[in-house]
């Protein structure tokens, strides 16, 4: 039986080192909400866990540069509590709210929902609408990724050995712009999205769509950006003709399974059906942020 | 059992004080089976088939016991073969022969989850690294999961020996089906020819679990000279003890069985599955050993509730009058025969007065884990197949669903197909009420629907036992053996006990006793727990009063006819002419000792006389028209209790079988692989109602007494299960347009039933 | 196998225990400390009948680490009544009948009281949305919804 | 005599019958007599058989009087969960 070691260094780069001298058989602790899961179920078996939590500046949300920088150890309940962040970002927080139960997000971290790789992680298609950027630490030094380029597979990330992911940085929020994040389970609370979809857009003073990003998840093996689904929303009034295009664009980009939680069909229908809701609460928000 | 006590003179029945249960639950003082531990003891872990059906070459446990740590490993080898042996325990009869194997795999696995081994070791960690050492060569057979595949001959066969019972003659083939009912009364074909309108439809559920929140658990301690001490989470402590005792070839004498407090049952914990494993584990190591089931065991080996396919058809004249009704129900018993299709098969038709009835049930293996009852066994399967029915018949008809029930409604007096005459029921008053209701009036929005169905259940009695010592202060000690499994009936006992002896409720504790110190008590299951407990513990009062009133005559010195009991104190009869200075329960109890010795009553009973239970429910839902959500808007459930001892307990009742009838009907399913393993053996993926999913749960109680109880208890604990899926069902199709007709009503099934409808 | 040496405070209390890297909270709880009454209905954070608060915050023991316990301040139901008295939230559960098997009920006392916490004044809504990751399969959450809007209006001195 | 009913799919182990008339005193001798006559029926008649005796139901009763004149069903005994 192996010994099942854990640690929780004081900086990064402890952190950063435990982790690359581990040969791939350590893990990052975060909220341990599917870490705990996936050792206690034996699907994985690590040999090293780097409980992270002690780093203090994976712990801060920063408001900085107009935008805002939060530390992947941040839990969801602490994003969700930051008054500020919310009225800025709140279809990442509409995302992070549907994350587990008030005890699962009291432990579940932003970071750890992006890293555990899952399609239907509820904050990553929030999160890759709103542009958000991961700040990746490792042994060579530290990169920038763009969300959606973090997650490869299920429970396949871009991360090199001994890489942790240690913030996500949010762009400026722009006037009259705004994100909203839905998705669909069959009970109200504590489920595994069948569909999630995410819709960040920015208006003019007409209230044309200048810009869009939107974003899908739980239908095909990684959350989505999907441009084309943007495009139909840019240069429109995101009427009922756009969002026709708009849900058609987005059951296009959709590669979904049959598995125990939908059908593929089911998940290709509801794919149009969210994303033109989340699209039609990002319009009210993006109206109401007029300055 | 009658001479029933007048409403006017109750002053506790019918009131609603704090469970005796209550603070030790609300505190975390509450031990449940888990929260029993011994000195020294051992933990014991299960090693369960990866596969839906193979034979079993070879276990080879060796490097298993040679882990440090490890205690003892048993197997099949440990435990004796049984025949056939048939006994009662919960719905249909068990097979003694099936009982030892679904406990621990012999010749075959039948279903993803059996258990192939076990082993007790000195800490969790140890036991599971103990499993995987252990080496099981198996010999993987083809396997069947779904119901109707299982019926077809070229079906892969789980029993080899086992023919079709019920069928004349006996058939030369074997068959997954185990066996065949039939149900008839009068002229079936006649009664369609005379029809003027026919429904006819074919249904399908899934199974279910119980879902209790406490997985089951159980501490046993076996000594050198064979006695064994068992703590265990049961729904019937003395039937695990004669289950452990038989599977074991022990003496009954040698196994006491102290039950715990139970986290929630609905049936599933009416049979044993780690207790002699935990036994004979101890045994071997000389040490206590604690087993308790993970979320995901209780899920892949703890019996879920039939899957059922049922083909209905109901024929009316245009006036409203049923002519003649078919059903044939097929339902999954699991991996060994046994499912609940014979109460279904008696109950699918029972609310209604029919003259030409016909039903055939089929009781078929698959592999899948043995079925368990859950909460009124498959009468919810069978409600929902024939109350869509009638509603569709009624909606043909263009009558009110509620008084096309009417016109057919069973009323005392009414000759069952099944047999006997039903005595006084009150369905007919729970209809009336679920009519003049405000509910059944209330405007509905658009995509909204209402639906209404009924429910009926036999209740049972059954062998029951119960002790009241008066102690020596004039407080009463209360001992009964039916398991309070959480619905309040150990303080419906008390209450009843009090009530008796006229004392404050307060001054009744009631405690479960165990097997040890009291006689026989079958599980408390058929909502028996009330009624037959409450039963023995007013006989046992009664014998308790008896002997205080014959103590006071030999104190007072005055005939025992001239003492009665009234307002908790023996006093001279009225219009005696024998007088006496009363005396209290209080003031006798501080001389018993000085006159004879303590005084106390008991009650070894067989509870006949149960009360049958009819509902009538109304449910409002919204449908989601582009992704098939249902949202449960308004419930309201209507039940004839008999009486209810302590009303909030009997809502409580309601609220809680309506809520798992909701879950049944809308999401709640096992799904299958097509390897046959289980795929969502887990609170997530497995999805009973959280807090956000249902509305308040309103309640109408109708009290329509019992006459052989003598305060008047029917039961009422399993009726609000059974009304549920169809009056769900009902209200989705009025709301869509479209019957649908297999459960769960999950959201992909009613987006496809919203897309696939003709334009 | 080599085990933590974890320092917390339970309930107020300094409490000590060992533990092996890969025990829970929950088990720490219960099987080195005895307080039986967080309970474990799935072990997968689905249930909530493990939830404690860990420094202030509503988690599911089952999904903490013991040795993440070190230094930190744990409260579980068995400190919830103070001194004789029940918390109103115990006491409005008794007379609402809000419990059946009990199984869940420390679970969603705790949860309860957290929701309390943040929002003293809830609407039904907000109850059931706080108390969602709670599972009772007894009682349909009626009774337990109408016990919390009573312990809120009592706790108020509505 | 007591008129004795048997549920439909009893007939299967009584060549058929499902009404006849016995004369018998309680439970356990209605039993015996059907035993004697129906030899297929013994076994099943104290595990799986429940009895109304006009009207009442009966389980595990083998010593309630069935008076002369009583109409008495026998069914498939009943529990729950």
């Amino acid at each position: 039986m192996s010994e099942l070691r854990y640690e929780a260094p004081k900086t990064l780069a402890e952190a950063v080192a435990l982790l690359s001298g581990a040969k791939g058989r350590a893990r990052v602790l975060a909220g341990g909400t599917d870490l705990l899961i996936q050792m206690r179920t034996g699907r994985i078996q690590p040999e090293l866990l780097v409980d992270i939590k002690a780093v203090p500046e994976l712990g801060e949300i920063v408001a900085g540069n107009g935008g805002y920088r939060i530390g992947a150890a941040v839990t969801g309940m602490q994003l969700i509590e930051h008054a500020d962040f919310a009225k800025r970002w709140p279809g990442v927080v509409d995302g992070v709210r549907l994350i587990g139960s008030l005890q699962v997000k009291g432990r579940a971290t932003v970071g750890g929902n992006l890293c555990n790789a899952s399609p239907a992680a509820d904050s990553v298609p929030a999160l890759i609408a709103a542009g958000a950027v991961a700040r990746i630490v490792g042994p060579h030094g530290a990169r920038e990724a763009a969300v959606e380029t973090v997650v490869v597979g299920p429970g396949k990330t871009s991360l090199a050995v001994g890489e942790i992911v240690t913030s996500l940085l949010l762009p400026p929020r722009p006037l009259r712009s705004g994100d909203a994040y839905l998705r669909f389970t069959p009970r109200s609370e504590m489920d595994i999205a069948v569909v999630g979809a995410g819709v960040n857009l920015t208006l003019d003073a007409q209230g044309i769509c200048t810009q869009a990003r939107v974003a899908l998840g739980a239908v095909a093996s990684r959350a989505l950006l999907v441009p084309a689904a943007a495009a139909a929303l840019i240069g429109t009034k995101v009427d009922a003709a756009a969002l026709a295009r708009l849900a058609a664009a987005a059951r296009d980009a959709c590669s979904p399974i049959d598995d125990k939680r939908g059908s593929r069909e089911f998940r290709l229908r509801t794919a149009g059906v969210m994303v033109c809701r989340a699209a039609g609460i990002a319009l009210e928000r993006a109206r109401r942020n007029d300055g | 059992m009658s001479s029933a006590i007048g409403t006017e003179d109750l002053k506790i029945v019918g009131s609603r004080p704090l469970r005796p249960d209550g603070v030790d639950k609300v505190t975390g003082r509450a031990r449940y089976g888990a929260d029993v531990s011994l000195p020294g003891q051992l933990i014991g872990k299960v090693l369960r088939s990866p596969h839906p059906h193979a034979r079993i070459l070879a276990i080879d446990t060796s490097l298993a016991l040679a882990l440090p740590g490890v205690k003892a490993v048993v197997t099949r080898d440990d435990f004796p073969d049984m025949p056939d042996e048939y006994a009662a325990a919960g719905e249909l009869t068990i097979n003694y022969r099936d009982v030892t194997r679904n406990m621990m795999a012999r010749e075959k696995v039948l279903y993803d989850g059996h258990p192939v081994a076990a082993v007790a070791a000195i800490s969790e960690s140890v036991a599971r690294e103990a499993l995987k050492l252990i080496k099981v060569d198996y010999q993987v057979l083809p396997h069947v999961i779904d119901v109707r595949e299982a019926m077809r001959p070229d079906a892969p066969l789980l029993h080899e020996a086992q023919y079709t019972e019920g069928v004349s003659p006996k058939p030369d083939k074997p068959s997954n089906i185990a066996k065949r009912l039939e149900f008839s009364r009068g002229d079936v074909a006649a009664g369609f020819a005379r029809a003027e309108v026919i429904v006819e439809r074919e249904f399908n559920t899934q199974p279910v679990h119980q879902g209790y929140i406490e997985p089951q658990a159980c501490l046993a301690s076996t000594t050198e000279d064979g006695q064994v001490e068992l703590w265990t989470s049961t729904q019937g402590h003395f039937m695990f003890r004669a289950q452990c005792a038989k599977l074991l070839q022990m003496e009954v004498s040698r196994i006491r069985v102290t039950p715990t407090e139970i986290g929630g049952g609905f049936g599933g914990k009416n049979n044993i599955y780690n207790e002699p494993l935990a036994i004979v584990l101890s045994r071997k190591s000389h040490r206590p050993v604690k087993m308790v089931m993970s979320r995901e065991e209780v899920f892949r080996a703890t019996g879920p509730t039939s899957g059922g396919n049922v083909k209905v058809r109901l024929g009316a004249t245009k006036d409203g009058r049923i002519t003649a009704a078919f059903a044939e129900l097929n339902f999954q018993a699991g991996a060994y025969p046994g499912s609940s299709v014979a109460p279904a098969s008696m109950c699918a038709f029972t609310r209604y007065d029919l003259d030409n009835v016909r039903v055939i049930g089929h009781d078929v293996t698959c592999n899948r884990p043995k079925v368990a009852a859950y909460r009124a066994p498959g009468a919810p399967i069978a409600a929902f197949a024939v109350e869509s029915a009638i509603d569709e018949l009624a909606g043909k008809l263009a009558i009110d669903p509620i008084e096309f029930r009417l016109k057919n409604a069973a009323r005392e007096g009414t000759q069952t197909y099944y047999g006997p005459k039903l005595g006084t029921i009150g369905y007919v008053e729970t209809l009336e009420a679920a009519r003049a209701h405000p509910h059944y009036r209330a405007p509905l929005g658009p995509d909204q629907g209402r639906g209404v169905a009924t429910g009926f259940w036999f209740n049972i009695g059954g062998e029951t036992s119960a002790t009241v010592n008066i102690n020596e202060d004039g407080t009463v000690a209360l001992m009964h053996g039916t398991l309070d499994v959480a619905g309040g009936s150990r303080a419906a006992m008390a209450m009843m006990v009090a009530e008796e002896l006229g004392i404050p409720f307060e001054q009744v504790r009631p405690i479960v006793g165990d097997t040890a110190v009291l006689g026989f008590n079958f599980i408390t299951a058929g909502s028996r727990g009330t009624f037959a407990g409450g039963m023995a513990c007013v006989t046992a009062a009664r014998q308790a009063i008896d002997r205080l009133r014959t103590r006071v005559a030999a104190i007072r010195e005055v005939p025992v006819e001239a003492v009665i009991w009234k307002d908790g104190q023996a006093r001279p009869a009225e219009g005696s002419a024998i007088r006496f200075e009363p005396m209290s329960l209080a003031q006798i109890a501080r001389l018993a000792g000085k006159t004879g010795g303590t005084i106390a009553g008991h009650a070894e009973i067989n509870a006949q006389g149960a009360g049958p239970g009819f509902g009538t429910h109304i449910v409002d839902v919204a449908v989601d028209r582009e992704t098939g959500a249902i949202r449960v808007l308004r419930y309201t459930a209507v039940q004839d209790v008999g009486r209810a001892i302590h009303p909030a307990y009997v809502e409580g009742q309601l609220q809680g079988g309506v809520a798992q009838g909701i879950g049944w009907a809308l999401n709640e399913e096992y799904v299958y692989g097509a390897d046959g393993v289980l795929q969502n053996p887990g609170f997530l993926d497995y999805r009973i109602p959280v807090a956000s999913d249902l509305p308040y749960i309103d309640t109408v109680l109708v009290e329509v007494p019992n006459p052989n109880h003598p305060y008047g208890v029917r039961g009422c604990g399993e009726v609000p299960i059974i009304a549920p899926l169809a009056a769900i069902a009902n209200a989705v199709s009025h709301a869509l347009g479209i019957r649908l007709c297999d459960l769960p009503l999950s959201p992909p099934r009613v987006a496809r039933a919203i897309a696939d409808r003709p334009a | 196998m080599a085990r933590h040496h974890v320092r917390a405070t339970v309930n107020g209390d300094a409490v000590e225990f060992l533990c092996e890297t890969g025990q829970t909270l929950l088990e720490a709880l219960r099987d080195e400390l005895r307080l039986t009454g967080t309970k474990e209905g799935c072990g997968t954070g689905d249930c909530g009948a493990c939830s404690v608060m860990l420094d202030g915050r509503l988690v599911c023991s089952c999904l903490v680490l013991g040795v993440e316990a070190e230094g930190r301040s744990i409260e579980t139901i068995e400190g919830m009544a103070v001194g004789e008295a029940l918390h109103p939230l115990q006491q409005k559960f008794l007379e609402h009948a809000a419990l059946q098997c009990g199984i869940c009920t420390p679970g969603i006392l705790i949860a309860a009281r957290a929701l309390l916490e943040r929002n003293p004044d809830p609407t039904e809504a907000e109850v059931r949305d706080g108390l969602a990751g709670n599972l009772c399969r007894c009682t349909g959450y009626h009774k337990i919804v109408e016990a919390v809007l009573a312990a809120a209006r009592e706790m108020r001195g509505a | 005599m007591a008129r004795i009913s048997l549920s439909s799919g009893l007939a299967l182990y009584t060549g058929g019958e499902t009404a006849i008339e016995l004369e018998v005193g309680n439970v356990r001798q209605l039993f015996a007599a059907l035993g004697e006559r129906y030899p297929e029926l013994a076994s099943r008649l104290e595990t799986e058989i429940a009895v109304a005796i006009d009207g009442e139901i009966y389980q595990d009763a083998l010593l309630q009087k069935i008076a002369g004149a009583s109409e008495v069903f026998l069914f498939p005994k009943i529990a729950g969960g």
